[in-house]
């Protein structure tokens, strides 16, 4: 039996639907020694800003049950170098490469970015990241507000026809409602989630085990509150969402699918072991024959509840 | 760079808090440099849930070794692995020690506590006759692999903060003395130095002082240890770099403390 | 050295800082063989409505990585039987015995809950679950709205001179505002957190773990998130605050006081180690003993950082 | 109810997927009753998380024993345990099977898979002289205990679902052709069992068609296992109750399916 493992994303369609997730994936070169690349779906690139930033002071990560906090706070070498020496490399993957980006000054910075991006050919998809918890100083989020959600990715959707996906922040009262505001506005695709908000103390120092105190949690601890906000916008939108937090396996990942998620991305777990991602390629299919499922599609939210 | 599943051939108590790993891996061996470290899944399970760094230690015959101390939960999950266990190996990880052209050179090794892991490798690797080890610790003992360091061909000096043993006061003392005290008119001095970061930034300062090429392994928290997260970055001259990467080993005119 | 433990929560003295949480030691009397229970600081008894409650359909508990997830729903007899058949233990125990209220019925059933039970003695003080993410049917929670929280306490303050606690759910945007609104309605001291909300999938029937499909996560998985928000409401307020999510042992109760918390709650840690808050009790004051601190109240908020 | 940490004196695979473990538990034992059970911490760590609850198998001067199929996580971690390490046991839980007055009567015991377990240590206490225990299994693989069971005085009849050995066909039709075609004017029987939901369920079915005695030892998802959580309940005429602590056991007239 043959089963059918592509998926589409607004324009952009994906031969399977495992990417890596930003920021637990460097540029990918960080990769190539360990897994044939061309056999991702798709690779979301670290966040990358206008200008370079240097990111906030080590310690930047510690280990937390069955998780890690990171600090990173997005440092990247800004649009000018990525294009220049990052991009180049991945383009020659020959697979869609999404690329993430942020604005350190409102709706101005994102504008400037996709400007420049649109016509590039090499970006096939732009996510935005309105959801890091690592910019020291920000009060809140974008995407912790429905309004700003949705004016954002307005305004970023008129001025280009590349698929944008929007990543969101599980730090919030009601993940619905920042579904269908980045949906209203015309997001092809979410991503979900981003980590949660976190931080951990050395008690013998009295001190933050991450220097900016606080710090994103990822792993598998989250797995159950994103598999959930998975469920919970699936159930209020129609764009696709790709799904992830935790994944770590096949099981993993498939739990995503069946709560709702069309595609998914794979994070923290690629430090752990830099081949999972291909293993969940092929364990997914694995699954698929063994159930005699033909299309993932047919997965995606195919939960079986009495409600 | 290698991911491999290693058998422990033998894990033992070797002193203080200090644990011995010797794993097959003949292939991780040939590949590894000096300087460069492993990243060590722990267990197969959550916990740890992260992989730990450890430098290798030495190289014999297909044989690998990790020197560790016990200090969390990670290092207590591997003390207790026994041989015929398997651990998954990611390695050699970033770039070592460089050693071209000590040949001639006065070389001194500086190791702090359980610092003595990659200097064990390196000096059996490097080639000048004049090469001398200080080893420092808080007290007797914790002083780490003498006998090792005299078998390798090194000069050993001992230090204990408490006097113990040998010199009595910190290592970066002793490295103090000895330079004062070298022969004039000495050829150049060559510094390699492992241990917590107060005594590496010391070391530097005292090249600095003393105009000597020095190169210091340091250690910061990972993520990935591939050069993927960003975790693990410190400051240098040259702007961040990754200890993974980039180092661990970095130039004492390099690094900004 | 003798060091001080005890701590004011309002008007409730408590002989050391350290409680069981609600719904996790039911109504202590299972707990008996285990250890002396004179020995709490208090005792957080299950919440409970005016009414018997039946809770939700069994599987109720499900594992996750570091954690747990309950649907138990507020099971409970009600408040006619408590009364008669639980507090008459509790009362005997003569250490504070701190009730969990919920309400059904909006702040009518809450009044009316607070109206019996203001006179009763054996009553030390009153914790309003208005957290609980477990009760099917409700769409949000009090506790994820400023202004309801407001009225609630508020109203609840009112019409009783005894201590009154309010829980707050982790899962709202900004838990500084929900703190604040607590705190400014009058109430005594906060309880931080209840669970995430969360879920689980069984990949192979694509059948939910919990029959309610959505519960709450509990355990050591959502420590850093639960330290997070008690660090965030003490940068906020300044009644005290109950920490708790994730205790398991003396280190991760320390972790707590120093991000902000005056006392902590033992929840999950009770099934796998019934002992575990007798150890803490003495884990606390050997700590204290080592770092020659004399008193509880100078580890709150100690946290040391550049900011 | 005790909480001990008990050596493990052996930790075996015993037959299919199925594992056995005897622990010195002197006090745990001689406070035990067939159809209670002890609720385990498997590993010190956070995995598996929560305790696990396992039937008292068997007891035989200060030995304790379980026997448990590998179903997930948890038992794959207890598999992996050996002799000489310990486990944190809690028990004895829960209120057992009341096997009073059982002395004159016909008894069947009817166990399902790994629902072997707790019948094993009841078959060995019950004074009737009409012992028969139907063992039922997928196929003869995982037909477990025969041999104990015989031992313990009891009529042993197999059935296998591929009909590998013994009746084909379920043990609960098995239970059926026995009641249907047992000698007219007998006295009343007595039926415990355990095994998976479904078959319980039957069973009750079963002896309420028939207007027999049964008593079935029924498993929930625990959180704690001690009454506190009430995570385990089941539906009963009386209201919900707690498998933990009401049950496990239950009469077939309380419950409903
Ligand atoms: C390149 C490199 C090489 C190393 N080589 C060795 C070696 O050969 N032998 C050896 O004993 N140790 C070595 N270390 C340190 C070793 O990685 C840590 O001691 C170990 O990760 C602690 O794990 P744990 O789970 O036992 O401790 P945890 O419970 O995680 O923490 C215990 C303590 O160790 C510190 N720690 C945790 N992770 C790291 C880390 N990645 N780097 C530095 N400190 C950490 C924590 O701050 C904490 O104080 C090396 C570290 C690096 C970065
Ligand atoms: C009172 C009682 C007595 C039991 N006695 C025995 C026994 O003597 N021998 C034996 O092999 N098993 C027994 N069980 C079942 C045993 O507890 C589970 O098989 C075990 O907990 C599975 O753990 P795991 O981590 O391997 O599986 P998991 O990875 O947790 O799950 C694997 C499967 O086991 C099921 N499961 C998990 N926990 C429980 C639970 N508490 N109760 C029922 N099913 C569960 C899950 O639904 C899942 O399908 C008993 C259960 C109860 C409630
Ligand atoms: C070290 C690290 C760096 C990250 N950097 C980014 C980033 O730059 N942009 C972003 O959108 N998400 C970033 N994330 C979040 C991940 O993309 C992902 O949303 C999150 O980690 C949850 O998935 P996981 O549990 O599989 O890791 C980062 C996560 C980690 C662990
Ligand atoms: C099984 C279970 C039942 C709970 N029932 C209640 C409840 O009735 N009322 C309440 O306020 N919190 C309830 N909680 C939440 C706990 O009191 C606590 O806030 C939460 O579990 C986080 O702490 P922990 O990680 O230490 O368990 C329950 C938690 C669990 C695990
Ligand atoms: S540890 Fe991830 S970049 Fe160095
Ligand atoms: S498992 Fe907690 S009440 Fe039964």
């Amino acid at each position: 039996m043959r089963v059918n493992l592509s998926v589409k994303i607004g324009k952009l369609k994906l031969k399977n639907p495992v990417m890596v997730a930003s920021g637990t994936f460097g540029y990918a070169e960080e990769f190539k020694g360990f897994i044939n690349l061309k056999k991702l779906g798709a690779i979301v690139t670290k966040t990358i800003t206008l200008n370079p930033r240097r990111g906030n002071p080590p310690a930047r990560t510690c280990e937390t049950p069955s998780g890690m906090l990171n600090s990173i706070g997005l440092e990247n070498p800004g649009l000018g170098a990525f294009l220049k020496d990052k991009l180049p490399f991945l383009e020659k993957l020959g697979i869609p490469i999404i690329m993430s980006i942020a604005s350190e000054d409102g709706p101005k910075e994102f504008i400037e970015l996709v400007k420049r991006l649109d016509k590039l050919k090499a970006v096939s998809a732009l996510e935005l990241n309105i959801s890091c918890p690592n910019v020291m100083g920000q009060k809140s989020l974008i995407s912790q507000d429905c309004q700003a959600t949705y004016s954002i990715v307005k305004s970023i959707r008129r001025m280009t026809a590349k698929t944008l996906i929007t990543k969101l922040s599980p730090n919030v009262t009601c993940i619905g409602d920042l579904a269908k505001a980045a949906e209203d506005a015309g997001s092809d695709g979410l991503a979900l989630i981003n980590t949660l908000s976190g931080m951990s103390i050395n008690t013998e120092k009295q001190n933050p085990r991450l220097a900016a105190v606080v710090g994103g949690l990822s792993g598998p601890a989250i797995r159950p509150v994103a598999l959930k906000m998975v469920w919970e916008a699936y159930n209020k939108i129609k764009i696709p969402i790709i799904g992830m937090g935790g994944i770590i396996d096949t099981p993993s990942a498939l739990e995503f699918f069946i709560a709702g998620a069309s595609a998914i991305s794979i994070g923290t777990a690629n430090f752990i072991n830099p081949r999972v991602s291909v293993e969940i390629i092929s364990g997914l299919g694995g699954y698929l024959k063994r159930k005699k499922i033909k299309d993932i599609h047919s997965l995606t939210g195919s939960l079986i509840y009495e409600s | 760079m290698l991911q491999i599943k290693a058998r422990i051939i033998s894990n033992k108590w070797f002193k203080g808090n200090c644990w011995h790993c010797i794993v097959s891996a003949p292939s991780l061996g040939r590949a590894s440099k000096p300087g460069q470290f492993l990243n060590v899944k722990i267990s197969e399970g959550l916990k740890p849930f992260l992989r730990r760094p450890f430098s290798i230690h030495n190289i014999s015959g297909g044989k690998l070794e990790i020197l560790y101390d016990v200090v969390g939960e990670g290092t207590r999950v591997f003390s207790g692995k026994k041989s015929g266990n398997y651990l998954d190996l990611i390695g050699p990880l970033g770039k070592g020690f460089d050693y071209r052209g000590t040949r001639g050179k006065r070389v001194i090794l500086i190791a702090g506590g359980i610092g003595v892991a990659p200097l064990l490798f390196l000096s059996k690797e490097i080639k000048s006759r004049d090469k001398l080890v200080l080893i420092g610790a808080r007290t007797r003992d914790q002083v780490l692999c003498e006998k090792e360091f005299q078998n390798s061909g090194s000069g050993v000096m001992i230090s204990t903060d408490d006097g113990s043993l040998g010199f009595s006061g910190r290592v970066t003392d002793l490295l103090k003395n000895i330079i004062s005290t070298g022969k004039k008119g000495r050829g150049a001095i060559q510094l390699y130095a492992c241990g917590p970061g107060p005594m590496l930034k010391e070391v530097c300062n005292i090249a600095m002082a003393n105009n000597l090429q020095a190169q210091v392994s340091l250690e910061e928290h990972m993520g990935c240890g591939i050069g993927a997260c960003l975790g693990c970055v410190v400051k240098t001259k040259n702007g961040l770099k990754r200890v993974c990467k980039e180092g661990p080993v970095f130039d004492a005119k390099e690094l900004i403390w």
